[in-house]
């Protein structure tokens, strides 16, 4: 199990997710977080190299870092204790994110294909079919991910690697990555770009220029291409270049774990 | 000149809801702000068949929907952030119990827009090109749907984009931090779309924590984004949206949050959680009883609760509060 | 975390215009709040040919039109209210030197929301059916105008409505009555669209009439409907809607009013007006001495300045401002 | 000279009209008032009859009454010292009037058509004719009234009587009466159902049910028919039972002054 191949590391799967996609933040950036890990990943960079990142959730909570621990949610105490604004949902996922003026946004999945769409309404047995019916498993739906997804200049999408969740083809497109590859998004006139990189608790996946099919483009010190590719559910292609990304610094793991006070991403 | 429109909740069901209704709630997001003791009351008075818009899902919906009384529900997110998948709603949908109509958080925010403004449609430039334009929980075999998110054509540019159906809910049921008893009503965190929400809906009841004097409301007219011309009655009821939270007045309850959420997952657990938490009190004293009164004084005591601070001299007793009600009652 | 944008005006003026931009002030109609300073300062400065996207009509379009400095205006709204027509800008239209197109004021509103969304199109229950619609001063021979407001058709009931066309202005000038110096600002009284003006505008500047500690915003983070992430420069400047008025900080000044607009009618009149009252001043201390310090403490008197109350304890005063602002000019 | 009728009077011909407009609106109407003679009217009305009156003005300032006499503008500091709520544009004019939630509203005009259409924009020698040329005036344009007019369920237009104002057409339409009449308004779906009375300083006009023409309903006690169609730019038809609006009672009058303390509808 990989599970064991980080027991002899200083820092966990998830940890080395949250700081992977912590590293596609710059400062200066406009950039929306959801709750959970994608804002532990987002608040790191903040805290690490991105000072004046300008982050924001979409329940327009501005100028805020949490306090007390992960917050249970984008609105709650633990975040609004030192917002200096807020605002709306209009005026976060409208204004700011599906207009296109959001920079980046961090988005999580529990399905995801090899064009970077993503499934968190439900899981069915096989395809839907001609007629919606019900799921067997019934998730959170989209909630703001869809608006990020069209909206944000780009996506990082935060998954745990496992070969369920990494399909051909999602069963239910919630939010749009390359919907079937190439141009497609153009069909639709999407503002934001599209997701730049896919960080799973083995590495991380990046879209061809053109195909925009997702391909390995680096594994963890703990993880290698092999494990990687038995735990994808779709014929995943690997860069000739693919690296090994960098272990966390110690100032990194030290400044994560400040922003993790209450410990969630050393639980898993 | 405006008159007094406390109500007590009880009263505010009775007279504002019935069977089949489009009930919306006024909900600061999934673990935040909601009028949540309004869903218990509706329970307690055998409301069912409910159509329930709300933009996220609150323990509110949770609770309704995994005690069968929602035939329909539309939604931008049906989970619980942190505390996971809504049991409660889960199981209703899974059955088929409910009917969930998927849409993401601005889309429901923008349909709310849509109808405060009575707009035939709003624009759509985000959920096209996903199955949230092309399933249908409402017109299953409609596929790819056409009547849910239809295209409308740009006159400017010629380029189709999506259009979104506006929202006009029967009632809003909107939980605020603090309101006066005209109705005149200041949210504390982000609104979310109860800004929105209170113009959409045809009849509007506010749910306060908290009880102010007119003054207050003339201090902050900045902070009174929900005036009292729009608004049929007030409830008040402290603690009304736990086990979430209240910025500036409480924090989330951890422990119920996920008690409750876990009851929830069962049918014998859902009437073990009505049985002792939706039936099991008979007055605000009763249900502060149940959450516990030192827990709610913790609660009360968290990190937002200087947002209060500015407020507090014109919050009125529940003497005070119960004088002015009886007053409207009689 | 965040950088303090405290700027000089004049140093902003210089960096965020030119001439030719679509200028947007962000006013609180035609007598209230709005950065009417900035307009003399584009006046010092000769900026010239401006396209002004003007919610309503104020004393600073009055002043930029009458001064030959506008082009092209979009209005909802041309006059002064009690103060009657907007002389400066009634003589730049009836000349031909502004083409000024013709909105209403929710019209202008929505087509603010409409930039601020990013969409394609508004759409227009309002206007349609009127001359605002059939006439266009920016396309004078197409008529009916097929392209001010043209057709849409709602998909879902299959009648035809109208469409406006969404406004991104390169540039809004947004007066409020409170900023931070990192760019968070509180406004006292109606906002009319400076909401969505902040986030329709390419790049957005604070004229804040007083600056406040950070503090401020945290107390009060539902007043901060301006947050700093969407914010270029914060400029103070003391009174910089005089001789209109800012809720909670001062009143109209009537007779300043009504001289300046009666100074506006004419060629001369507008010339010895700048003269005295655009260039007749060296800093915030000469602008001071211009109004008259007797007058400006009596406007500041007002029947609103208990709205300021609350926040007096936050606010910084012209020395510490002057502190910050060197240290970014640095 | 009509103004000599007055002289006796203890009320001006401006009394009359805004007490004529007060009458209109009934107790706990949600009602949008603008600057100037409608908002005194407006008040007036709440003051003396209509207690419960909802008033607002497109600025979204709402459960204000004016202090220090007639505000200079609809959200100036004698409007905002006492009121409740603001909000904004679009709320008010958005959400609560185009939208068809308004129940009433009153508008002024400098040129009125018999179908009720109003000119707040401009003065053309003639019509325009097929190219938007230079107005040889430039009045306001068109505010909220165009919005009033579409959307509040009803609207009173007030207006001076006087011939170039009451014309067979108006030059251009800034805010829609009836349009060419008939149900010209369920061309364009307005919600609103266009203007109820024209009330003037010499009398009121209604609309005809079906033609939606506006015929001379009443005259003061002051003026008279012939007065009316002399100052009228239309061939204006008098209904059989024209009848004289009561004079203001004492009462009425005592109120209005109160609410007009500053004398503004005495001076003309």
């Amino acid at each position: 199990m990989s599970a064991n191949a980080t027991q002899n590391l200083p820092y966990t799967r998830q940890e080395m997710m949250a700081i992977a996609t912590g590293r596609e933040l710059r400062d200066g950036e406009l950039a929306i977080f959801g709750v959970g890990l994608s804002m532990l990943a987002g608040y790191f960079a903040q805290a690490h190299h991105a000072p004046n990142i300008r982050a924001m959730t979409e329940g327009g909570v501005y100028g805020a870092t949490p306090v007390g621990g992960l917050p249970w949610g984008i609105e709650c105490n633990r975040i609004s204790a030192n917002a200096t604004s807020f605002t709306n949902a209009i005026d976060a996922l409208g204004f700011l994110v599906a207009s296109g003026r959001c920079d980046v946004g961090i988005i999580g999945a529990a399905q995801v294909d090899k064009f970077g769409n993503v499934n968190t309404t439900g899981i069915w047995d096989g395809e839907i079919g001609d007629s919606y019916r019900l799921p067997k498993t019934r998730l959170t739906g989209a909630g703001g991910a869809n608006d990020i997804a069209c909206g944000a200049g780009r996506v990082v999408i935060m998954v745990t690697h496992e070969p369920k969740r990494f399909a051909d083809k999602v069963s239910y497109i919630s939010s749009p990555g390359y919907l079937d590859g190439g141009n497609a998004r153009e069909r639709y006139g999407f503002v934001g770009k599209g997701p730049s990189a896919i960080i799973t608790t083995l590495g991380i996946l990046r879209p061809d220029p053109l195909s925009k099919e997702f391909f390995l483009d680096a594994y963890y010190a703990f993880s290698s291409v092999e494990e990687i590719l038995a735990h994808t559910g779709w014929d995943l292609k690997v860069s000739p270049n693919v690296r090994v990304v960098p272990e966390p610094t110690p100032e990194e793991l030290a400044t994560l774990r400040r922003v993790d006070e209450t410990g969630a991403l050393r639980k898993s | 000149m405006s008159q007094h429109k406390l109500l007590s909740l009880a009263e505010a069901v009775r007279r504002y809801t019935h069977d089949g209704i489009q009930y919306a709630s006024g909900a600061a997001l999934p673990v935040g702000s909601d009028a949540i003791v309004f869903g218990r009351e509706l329970l307690r008075q055998g409301r069912k068949n409910l159509h329930a818009i709300f933009h996220c899902n609150t323990q509110q919906l949770n609770l309704l929907a995994g005690a069968a009384a929602v035939d329909k529900a539309e939604c931008g997110f049906s989970g619980l952030e942190v505390f996971g998948f809504a049991n409660g709603l889960r199981r209703a949908v899974e059955s088929g119990q409910t009917a969930l109509e998927d849409y993401s958080n601005l889309a429901m925010a923008a349909r709310l827009l849509g109808g405060a403004m009575n707009w035939p449609f709003v624009p759509a430039t985000v959920n096209i090109g996903s199955d949230i334009q092309e399933r249908s929980a409402f017109a299953p075999d409609d596929y790819p749907a056409t009547r849910k998110i239809p295209s409308v054509t740009d006159p400017f540019s010629g380029r189709q984009i999506g259009a979104f159906s506006p929202l006009k809910p029967d009632v809003a049921a909107i939980h605020v931090s603090l309101a006066d008893p005209l109705g005149n009503a200041i949210m504390l965190g982000t609104e979310w779309s109860r800004f929105e929400l209170s113009r959409a809906a045809k009849k509007v009841i506010l749910v306060a924590d908290a009880i102010v004097d007119t003054a207050c409301m003339r201090q902050y007219p900045n902070l009174v984004r929900i005036p009292d011309i729009i608004v049929e009655a007030v409830v008040y009821w402290p603690f009304a949206a736990w086990p979430q939270s209240s910025p500036g007045l409480y924090d989330v309850d951890e422990e119920h949050m996920k008690f409750m959420n876990k009851a929830l997952a069962t049918e014998q657990g859902t009437a073990d959680y009505i049985r002792d938490y939706v039936t099991g009190y008979d007055d605000i004293d009763g249900y502060l009883d149940l959450i516990g009164r030192d827990k709610a004084e913790r609660l009360a005591n968290g990190v937002t609760s200087f947002l209060l601070d500015p407020f507090r001299q014109w919050i009125k007793t529940p003497e005070e509060i119960a004088a002015l009600t009886s007053e409207v009652a009689a």
